[in-house]
């Protein structure tokens, strides 16, 4: 058991996994020798070697791409996209060829490929270092989407990843890389040292994926929420003094249905959080299933707290962050109607 | 202060150019001016050679038969007999398999069909050149590579129907093979995507030590995708063990090669930039094409890095089944492409060489027909597309994922349900 | 005032804007001399030079990305991406630039790109001619996302369209291009001629972005829907004595919530059918926006009736379609609960 | 039956090459083996030449300033000493903001700031090498093109502050400007997107019969993005009127230009197989990038098609103000880099000419420093980034859509309401 950040676990979850199984090979962008910008894969090329683990060209579409022939050759590739909102140039091989070989196969060509990246902002990067593209996966079928929001479960989420036989995209809230973020930016940040799922234990185990976490059980109002916006959730929670269940859901696809629909037949209400633009997000699956299996539990409308629909404007930062206030407001809505 | 930089002076007017082609619907096509290197005049380098060295070839033709039907020059790959045998009957038997699919099309047993006429030389010839266990990322023009690689037709007929012995279970467009055991790996409706997970499947193979090669193959219109630029820029980092083909037929549905950049530079040529080996091949000359691949394939192999192959070559018949060429060219252009029928080039080398004869051609011709039809009756007799559909209608639901998630159950569950009820009796 | 089936009113929206406004330019794959696949652009090069309709490499994110280019010059730029299942080579380019640029140049830039499409399943085309993308740019801002069900509505539609000042995606269900399609695949096909709204008027019209139309009146529930499920859903309606009221949203985003809002708060009850892959499909949306809105009018859960969440099967054509069985079922579930 | 194809062969065994930088950190850098041609050696065809015959220049260097700062060979461009003096001052202008802001987002004033030190002369010099009503479509680091211009350098910081006088209304991250009427294209987070737009643009203005051309921009790292490939497809395809330079720093951000395809060829000869011109340049050469992007535009304007420019420089500094590089090369390898600092090579030029001195440098110096500094302070009286997002609230929901739909508006009033809860007073 160690104390890690969040990096610290993903880069273990790393090392575990190539260590005992030399099909395992990391690439991307800057993730070799220098370990990638935000230090993920720091030390995996020194060692495992420089064809376990290297740099890649600026080339989203060729890192997907030979990924997926990697994998049909019988490697595991884990490749780095540098920042979610660069995923795109691979969208066509993700959507169009790793998401569906399997399938068009007939199983014949499995493809357990890794895509992680880190996603979402807090970080003042602007339009396009802070998406939360997570609803453009989960409309694919074929895809898994997992999203971590501890170290002790970005390592264990990850490893199962690897290990999952399909093609998992793996989006790492960047805004909590280095500690727990409670959507309190003009408050001093918290290290991961002191939120007690910074202990990590060492070597390997898994979090199953399809397997969502109760973080908070609570009587007045569940919660669905996942990645940085479980933090704020919990926070909101508290500082309301609201009984909520708060449920990390981990992976969207596929959802651990069973745990939402127990959880909202207890507490006849549910608030929706996403960090991402609002309008067909995946908060909207989730208020549609919620409503489709729960509606007579129901005893107000699912509520949606969401980015808004506009690109993530720099300066404007905490406006468009789904922050404690807007996380009270809307617990006061489902709470009060 | 900055000082103000110059402003526009009185320029010429500009104009943008769009390319078209020599002959339209009505036209006389005369290929006349087109310039065809002669068989044997390009010369042959060692397959170790450094790649810039390979560069003029990009540009010229490497040819092997001549008009006579000779085999000449450096390039000629001194195949015996019996192999050049081999390669005229898949070429044959591709040519009738497509044939009777595209009939088969016509009298509604399918959806759609692809033929590859004028092109049996490019496949085939690739497959002897290349070895048994080396990997295939093809196109949907490729079926000369499974042909000779023996994978059952009748397998081929079955996807083809979408039948009950298809072995992707009735999920794929017909023609979209894919079968591991025999180096074919799955075929994409998406253009271009096949071509970096060649290099892909070729950095793997070096990862590991191995010894198998790579061959990616994209029709001269899906050049222009990034995937085509993607495939050379990791192939040349990387110095990926993969052949690079591109199968210039000059046509991508109605758009003549000109509108993928043919005007301006040979698709070989792409390779310079890349310091990347490239050759330009006579597609319709099966000995040109063993070669070439062959020189690859050697370079490849000892770790002398990726080669980038143009087969020039005529798209003799329209794109698919959807298709009406004599919309936007010339009716019977093909018969004047100069470079000629591959079989009938392959055939007449034979025929010099006193290792074939018409009588003997005949009596393949007949085997090879009643080889196919006996395919054809096999595969029909597991059922043809329209009475496809209804059937293990529960394994649709399988193979999104490894293990089926809850909610592909449930939707299954519906699915039968509404199969049940639409059909009037019971299904599994 | 003309007969015209689908193509025909592309082909002739085409011919009145080009005629009206110079800098209209159409270009794609196939589209110059022979006119498209589909032959919506047939005749254009020959109307309007070949500097006005030219063929385009096959290379949608050139396409897409060169159109930006135009678009910044000053010109219309209306694309053709041959099939909807290939739109994601280009997807970078629209959703990180054309959707954005008029965001991020506070307006100095306005990208006035139509991208027409051709979508949908009912053809056979197996995996890669059959899908219906239209959630993953509805999740985008700044796209505007428009779906015509007829002849009439495809010509107006998409002369609005052009002349919209923001980017547009402009899916045609090549299922209904010659015929209005019940859903009922064992029976003979209907042309358009038999439609009223294959009247279609000579010269410029528009049918305006943003508004729905209620094409059938009714009181029992409401059924929200679009392309060629309108057909499907209003012959399910009146096979089953279902007196709904059918709503053709034709625009995505922006909604018109307030047709919406009217309709169920007076029926009570919505179904939400969409022929796309469920999970997260734009569906989802639709049912999240109408329990948020019309919670305490409904008397049963909205029901979703979707594609099912698999690739679109070559062979299993109609079990894959939402048909008229589908329609049938989800109707009793809706009005019975 | 169909003849089995043979099978593989006892083949050497295959290895992945990952291409390393020549030094890495606590290495002494020694650039003494790299081949530089000397200045004026490069031929200069004339402008209308057939792409072909410029393709040799793709793996020269196009230099006009030797070691003694004297202007020689056929590419010197004979420039009147106010325009280098000019230019020398626009360079300099280039540095002294770049290093005021980035001290500026070190003391915390914004999030971020990318420098282009090493590089001034390519961005400088092709602002004056083109006409001003030409179009540009940048990457990150042409703020030179800008400030050439005649951008006001106070625009500038107010963009990099996101304050209230920031053109682009806090929406961007710092120094992505976006400034039509100085031809300055929106500046994209996303690499490689600009280029294609880059040649659609060219592609309109031949479209309209405009004499306007357009030049595109990309480092070397992003040429390995598809949209470089489309923009050299459609470019060669249309014989559209434009300049694509891809800024060969050698560096993306931790890669070396290896692992985007420069140790088997150079940047510039991607341009041979797209049949379009290439030259390659010495990009701290003032000189040499004004006669290159001067030769292109004549060649663009006259309807002679596109050209593809390398221009070959170092990234002196890290890659932004999230970078240190010291951690994956040598620390002071810009000291060793032969090619110079492009300012000081322009001013030795002037200098030997006898049309500058130590003296009017040195008071150029403060001059400069003095302007930017009153820039500066001029801007951060209009706010810095930490006071910036609570005001204007209401604007963060326009220009998504020329109007503003349902959906925007309310969330406009949800985020109103937040933000007078937040603050504690009302706001509009
Ligand atoms: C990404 C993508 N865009 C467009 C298409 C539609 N399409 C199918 S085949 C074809 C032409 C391909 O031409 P070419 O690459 O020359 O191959 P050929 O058909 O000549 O063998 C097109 C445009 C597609 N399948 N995929
Ligand atoms: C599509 C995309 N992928 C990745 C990135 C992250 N990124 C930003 S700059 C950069 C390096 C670019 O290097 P180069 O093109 O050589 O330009 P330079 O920084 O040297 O000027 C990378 C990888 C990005 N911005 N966009
Ligand atoms: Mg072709
Ligand atoms: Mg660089």
């Amino acid at each position: 058991m160690t104390t890690r950040n969040m990096i610290q676990a993903i880069n273990d979850a790393h090392r575990v996994v190539m260590a005992s199984d030399p099909d395992v090979i990391v690439f991307g962008e800057d993730v070799g020798f220098f370990g990638g910008v935000f230090r993920a894969t720091e030390g995996l090329q020194k060692a495992f070697g420089k064809t376990r683990c290297f740099d890649a060209p600026i080339s989203e579409g060729g890192i997907v791409g030979s990924a997926i022939g990697m994998a049909a050759y019988g490697l595991k590739p884990v490749i780095e996209i540098q920042f979610a909102d660069y995923i795109y140039p691979g969208y066509d091989q993700i959507v169009s060829e790793l998401a569906r070989m399997r399938y068009r196969t007939a199983g014949e060509w499995a493809m357990p490929v890794v895509i992680r990246s880190p996603y979402g902002g807090g970080i003042f990067g602007g339009q396009t270092h802070s998406q939360s593209p997570e609803a453009l996966f989960t409309h694919i079928a074929g895809m898994k989407t997992v999203i971590p929001s501890t170290p002790y479960d970005a390592k264990g989420l990850l490893i199962a990843a690897i290990e999952d036989p399909d093609p998992v995209v793996f989006f790492e809230p960047k805004r909590i890389y280095n500690g727990p973020f409670d959507g309190h930016h003009d408050r001093p940040v918290t290290p991961w040292a002191k939120h007690p799922a910074s202990e990590v234990p060492d070597g390997h185990y898994t979090v199953p994926l399809g397997k969502a976490a109760v973080v908070r059980a609570g009587e007045a109002v569940t919660i669905l929420t996942y990645g940085t916006m479980v933090h704020v959730a919990l926070a909101a929670t508290e500082e309301n003094g609201v009984d909520a269940e708060v449920i990390d859901l981990r992976t969207l696809v596929p959802l651990d249905i069973d745990t939402i629909v127990e959880s909202v037949e207890k507490t006849g209400r549910c608030l929706v959080v996403q960090e991402a633009t609002r309008t067909s997000g995946f908060g909207a699956e989730l208020a549609a299933l919620v409503q489709e299996r729960c509606f007579y539990h129901l005893e107000a409308p699912v509520v949606r707290v969401a980015g808004w629909d506009t690109p993530y404007p720099h300066a404007y930062e905490w406006v468009y962050f789904p922050g404690p206030l807007r996380m009270k407001n809307a617990l006061r809505q489902v709470l009060e109607s | 202060m900055t000082e103000p930089v110059p402003t526009r002076r009185n320029a010429p007017v500009l104009a943008l150019h769009v390319p078209e082609p020599a002959y339209r619907p009505g036209d006389t096509p005369d290929f006349s001016s087109l310039v065809i290197p002669a068989a044997g005049d390009t010369p042959r380098p060692e397959p170790s050679v450094r790649a810039g060295e390979t560069h003029p070839l990009t540009t010229a033709l490497v040819r092997v038969l001549d008009e006579q039907g000779a085999a000449v020059g450096p390039w000629n790959p001194r195949l015996d007999p019996d192999m050049l045998r081999a390669m005229l009957r898949n070429m044959k038997v591709v040519r009738v398999f497509d044939d009777r699919m595209y009939r088969a099309q016509r009298q509604g047993k399918t959806s759609f069909y692809m033929k590859c006429t004028g092109e049996e030389a490019i496949a085939v010839a690739a497959a002897y050149a290349l070895d048994r266990e080396d990997m295939n990322f093809p196109t949907y023009r490729q079926q000369g590579l499974l042909i000779a690689r023996g994978y059952p037709l009748e397998t081929m007929m079955c996807q083809i129907y979408s039948n009950a012995a298809d072995p992707l279970h009735g999920r794929q467009l017909p023609i979209m093979y894919s079968d591991k055991a025999h180096g074919f790996f799955s075929i994409s409706g998406n253009l271009g995507t096949q071509f970096p997970q060649a290099v892909g499947w070729a950095m793997a193979s070096a990862i590991k030590g191995d010894s198998r090669i790579a061959m990616g193959w994209i029709g001269e219109g899906a050049t222009a995708e990034g995937d085509f630029h993607s495939a050379l820029t990791f192939a040349s980092v990387y110095q990926a063990p993969c052949i690079l083909a591109v199968v210039n037929n000059q046509w991508a549905i109605s758009s003549f090669s000109g509108i993928a950049g043919a005007e301006q530079a040979t698709f070989a040529s792409r390779a310079v930039g890349y310091g990347v080996a490239g050759l330009r091949v006579d597609g319709n000359d099966a000995l040109a094409v063993y070669a070439a691949v062959r020189w690859a394939a050697e370079r490849a192999r000892s770790n002398g890095g990726p080669t980038l192959i143009e087969f020039f070559t005529y798209r003799a018949e329209g794109h698919s089944t959807s298709d009406d060429p004599t919309g936007y060219r010339p009716a019977g252009e093909e018969q004047q492409w100069p470079l000629g029928d591959p079989i009938a080039r392959l055939k007449a080398h034979l025929v010099s060489l006193g290792e074939w004869d018409d009588e003997r051609d005949a009596a393949l011709d007949k085997e090879i027909d009643a080889e196919v039809r006996k395919a054809q009756k096999a595969a029909e007799s597991q059922g043809v597309l329209p009475e496809q559909g209804f059937d293990r209608i529960g394994s649709m639901f399988e193979d999104v994922y490894a293990e089926t998630p809850w909610h592909l159950r449930e939707q299954r569950e519906q699915a039968l349900a509404e199969a049940r009820e639409y059909l009037g009796h019971d299904i599994a």
